[in-house]
């Protein structure tokens, strides 16, 4: 889609249940260097079975993950390299944190990364304020409610400076006003960013780019991709309300391609609005 | 291993057999490893094998694949279990550490000898190890657990030590999940390359992590289930099962077959 | 490493169930009582059930080479008690022999005698015994790990010297040769599971 | 609110964190026959505490709750009466899912009500064709996907026929296809519904009247709350897209109230139509 070359890619992916029933089959994906990519997809479509190939915690059966055009051998060395430049966050905090309390959780990376005590304390203190979670830093874990231990999480992964940060449903269980909060200190981060999540008017507002994973294959695209009817349908998903709103108000949704689609309220407002006035719908 | 498929597990819960009658398998298996332990080697434990083997891969269609990885670890301990069986021990003072090589009864290791008499008795231990453990694999992929803590009623065990091994069956697949999955979250954060001594702290880390989760979710399990009207019975309706005699009759066809045939084979050798 | 299924002889076996039979009906009993005691107590003790099971599943970081799981019953002992483990052990042996075909039903006794019985009472006393003397905790818990680890081991080459005698050297003979296998690759392990269980409880006092 | 007495109600209701914190102090709620109430509120508001406490798993410190008029005693007689007729589905299902098997898990609730096999069977495969998961039957409930064990749990509920369900959040980690087939399962059901949600948007599309907690009391009314900023600011909530478009286009928000607040995205449509073709904005 980009001319500039990938930074992390995955070619022709297949990957099998334990039983043998194949998640995916020959499945693409690519994202460039400092892009925002939303990952869509059904219950059990393969999205955390992507995430998984991509940061290396999982060989596939076939195909080939690579950083920077360098594809990843699965040997010891290759992937000490790959983690410390590819993070994945999972769903479930509680799978995720085995320390006594927060600090020490968060500098398990730093301290496995080699750095001496005074330089991991510094990238733990630096990602416990981005994350905002400096007033928790001396509490034990299993006291902490499940929007602080996501909050946890991500800041363990972010203390290692992954140039690639994969999360899987990280605002899943979060209340709105945490959610938006994620989605800020997100933006705050240099690190490249997938992001995988069922919420498809959240991926519409914040993506610059989406994959959907359906049929055992990853579809990627701009944003016109939720306006395909028979794309949604086939990866269980909805017409965010953007878009299905201006449907009803008769919008040609020709006209919504690429970055005409609108995204946030202030978007949809301004469509109507224009098109109220007279304008034509674009 | 993986939590959702322990292989036999997965196996079991698919399998074709599931809705025959627990008792019935249970007598299948169990005087199939009766036989197996009882009757001679040769052709008993064979015929003991060949049969479980060509239940399990025919009428049960469990993956041929499935029994082999299966077999495993039994197989290491044969082979750790055996060797000491096919040697002789003579004792530290009859022979020097440095005598290698074939002596008059057999070949010698310094003070072990591994005889042809030695050998034929690990054979033998091969043989009737191989086709018990066939046979308890045959009941194991055929029928979960859960099934057989069912059936254990009829032993008349009390209630609450089975509700406790059954909700031990469903709480060892939450646990090995939460397991398996920190262990993967330590390794995305390269805890597998960190100090050996460090690697050791992170081992038992993972394992308090998932102590204290499974003691929370126990905890919490408790307090799901009083609402749902849980006060000191795990009640649940059991499935019925018709009788097969079909089943019963070709089960006990093979095994006059395996015995008729051992019994034909001394009384031949004797003659 | 369970003795596996048919490597016992028939005498043996029924030998073996009729040995470990008194001590996991005393078990039996007195989980019933904690369970009469209180509903929780199920669930609990199923907890625990079912991280024994857990841990006999985990590898440890390479000792020997070779990839070793611990036996985890010194701990159960220690939170338990030794009649519960007696209990609990016969479950979890029950289970790994049909969920992973480690072990066997007719060898079930003879490994509920070793795993179950012999290994938790061992390691509990050294526990106990190290509490009695002020000893550090550490220490005690260090203690009932390894030894039961151990305990567990050299009961499973004793009984399979006695199934499986010598025919130069006899009995000693046979013991030697089960012990010099088994015990010996053992020892790095149950000093590690020891460890393990020093790092455990420090983890389990912290949070 | 309504003059028809209250199904469910929660008077003056005190709850205290184990550690002696207050979740809830003096808090009011109550429930009439037939209606379905959302109830929002940040992380660790007090909403999954409301819950329990309204089904009887929870004691309050102090306050009451009351089942058509009649105040619930916490002895065991009591409860047992109350749990049949009020049943609560946690959020997460390995919670309150204990057997193997599925089937078995759901004859759990009918069989605690004292049915007999025969009834109590056919109350099993009565709820597991209402949830869809008759094809689930026999299945372990440890190889079941997140969604199919939520569905387990509330068929679990649903068996044991109450006359309130009550579910913590049933939509949490489902995709936009599962949350759609739920909320159509939850309108076949005659039962009284309670749902606890982050979800505003779907609050309002689906709900007849909402609950928010915050600042330990329970605020309760229509739909219109969800346009009083400050009431949403305090409760971490945030203004859901429908109101938030209609603000931005310069509707009267005043003019919005009660029954004339636009749920779904026609409602939204046909608001914008009747502005743009000049008559007033309701």
């Amino acid at each position: 889609m980009k001319s500039a070359p990938p930074l992390l890619a995955a070619h022709r992916l297949v990957a099998r249940f334990p039983g043998g029933d194949a998640v995916l089959r020959q499945a693409n994906f690519t994202v460039t260097r400092g892009r925002r990519v939303a990952l869509l997809g059904a219950n059990g479509s393969g999205k955390t079975t992507l995430l998984r190939c991509l940061s290396g915690a999982l060989k596939p059966a076939e195909g080939e993950i690579a950083f920077d055009g360098q594809p990843l051998r699965h040997d010891r060395v290759s992937l000490r390299g790959h983690r410390a430049r590819v993070q994945l966050v999972l769903q479930n905090p509680d799978e995720q944190l085995f320390s006594a309390d927060v600090r020490q959780d968060v500098s398990f990376g730093p301290l496995n990364l080699g750095l001496d005590p005074a330089a991991a304390s510094s990238r733990v203190e630096e990602s416990l304020d981005l994350l905002g979670i400096t007033h928790l830093a001396e509490r034990p874990v299993h006291q902490l409610s499940y929007g602080e231990r996501k909050r946890v999480t991500i800041a363990g992964a972010v203390a290692m400076r992954p140039q690639v940060l994969l999360l899987d449903e990280p605002t899943a269980g979060l209340d709105p006003a945490g959610v938006a909060e994620l989605m800020q200190t997100l933006d705050k981060l240099s690190s490249t960013v997938v992001l995988a999540t069922h919420d498809v008017d959240l991926a519409l507002m914040w993506a610059d780019e989406l994959a959907i994973v359906t049929g055992h294959l990853v579809r990627q695209g701009g944003p016109d991709m939720l306006a395909d009817a028979s794309l949604l349908e086939a990866a269980r998903l909805r017409r965010p309300w953007q878009l299905d709103l201006l449907a009803h108000l008769g919008h040609d949704m020709e006209m919504l391609r690429g970055d005409h689609v609108p995204r946030t309220v202030a978007d949809v407002a301004a469509v109507i609005s224009r098109s109220a006035s007279g304008a034509p719908t674009r | 291993m993986n939590a959702q498929n322990i292989a036999i597990d997965a196996a079991a819960w698919d399998s074709p057999w599931r809705r025959r009658r627990v008792g019935e398998k249970v007598l299948l298996s169990g005087s199939l490893v009766m036989t197996a332990l009882l009757s001679d080697p040769w052709p008993g434990c064979v015929l003991v094998a060949a049969v479980a083997l060509v239940l399990m891969l025919g009428p049960a269609r469990i993956r041929p694949l499935l029994v082999l990885g299966v077999m495993g670890a039994p197989a290491v301990f044969l082979l750790i279990g055996t060797l000491p069986v096919a040697a002789t021990w003579h004792g530290m003072g009859d022979l020097a550490w440095g005598n290698l090589g074939w002596a008059t009864d057999g070949f010698a290791l310094g003070p072990l000898r591994i005889t042809p008499g030695g050998v034929a008795r690990a054979a033998a231990l091969w043989a009737h190890s191989l086709a018990g453990t066939l046979a308890v694999i045959l009941l194991a992929t055929t029928t979960p657990m859960v099934d057989l803590m069912g059936w254990l009623r009829i032993l008349r065990i009390p209630d609450p030590l089975i509700e406790i091994a059954s909700l031990t069956y469903r709480l060892l697949f939450l646990l090995l999940g939460t397991t398996l999955a920190i262990r993967e979250a330590q390794r995305a954060r390269l805890g597998d390359v960190a100090s050996w001594r460090r690697r050791w702290s992170i081992v038992a880390n993972a394992l308090g992590s998932a102590l204290i989760t499974t003691w929370d979710r126990a905890t919490r399990l408790q307090a799901g289930l009083e609402g749902r009207g849980y006060e000191d019975a795990l009640l649940t309706l059991s499935p019925t099962r018709a009788r097969s005699w079909a089943f019963l009759l070709t089960g006990g066809a093979c095994l006059a077959g395996i015995w008729s045939s051992s019994l034909a084979w001394t009384l031949w050798g004797a003659r | 490493m369970h003795i596996a299924e048919g490597f016992l002889p028939p005498l043996q076996c029924a030998l073996w169930f009729a040995a470990s039979t008194p001590f996991v009906i005393h078990g039996a009993r007195e989980v019933i009582r904690k369970a009469k005691e209180s509903p929780e107590n199920k669930m609990l003790l199923a907890a625990a059930g079912a991280f024994t099971f857990v841990l006999s599943a985990i590898k440890l970081p390479s000792v020997t080479g070779s990839s070793s799981h611990p036996t985890g019953t010194g701990a159960g002992a220690i939170l338990f008690g030794p009649p519960v483990m007696a209990f609990l052990g016969t479950v979890v042996l029950l289970f790994q022999a049909l969920l992973l075909a480690h072990g066997g039903l007719t060898t079930l006794g003879a490994n509920v005698f070793s795993m179950a019985i012999v290994g938790p009472w061992c390691g509990y006393a050294f526990y106990r015994l190290v509490r009695r003397v002020n000893g550090p905790a550490w220490l005690g818990i260090f203690l009932a790990m390894a030894v039961a680890d151990l305990a567990t081991y050299c009961t499973t080459s004793l009984q399979l010297a006695l199934a499986f005698p010598d025919p130069v050297s006899g009995f000693a003979g046979a013991v030697t040769k089960f012990l010099g296998i088994f015990a010996l690759t053992q020892i790095p392990l149950a000093l590690a599971e020891g460890v393990l269980g020093i790092l455990l409880f420090g983890f389990l006092g912290r949070v």
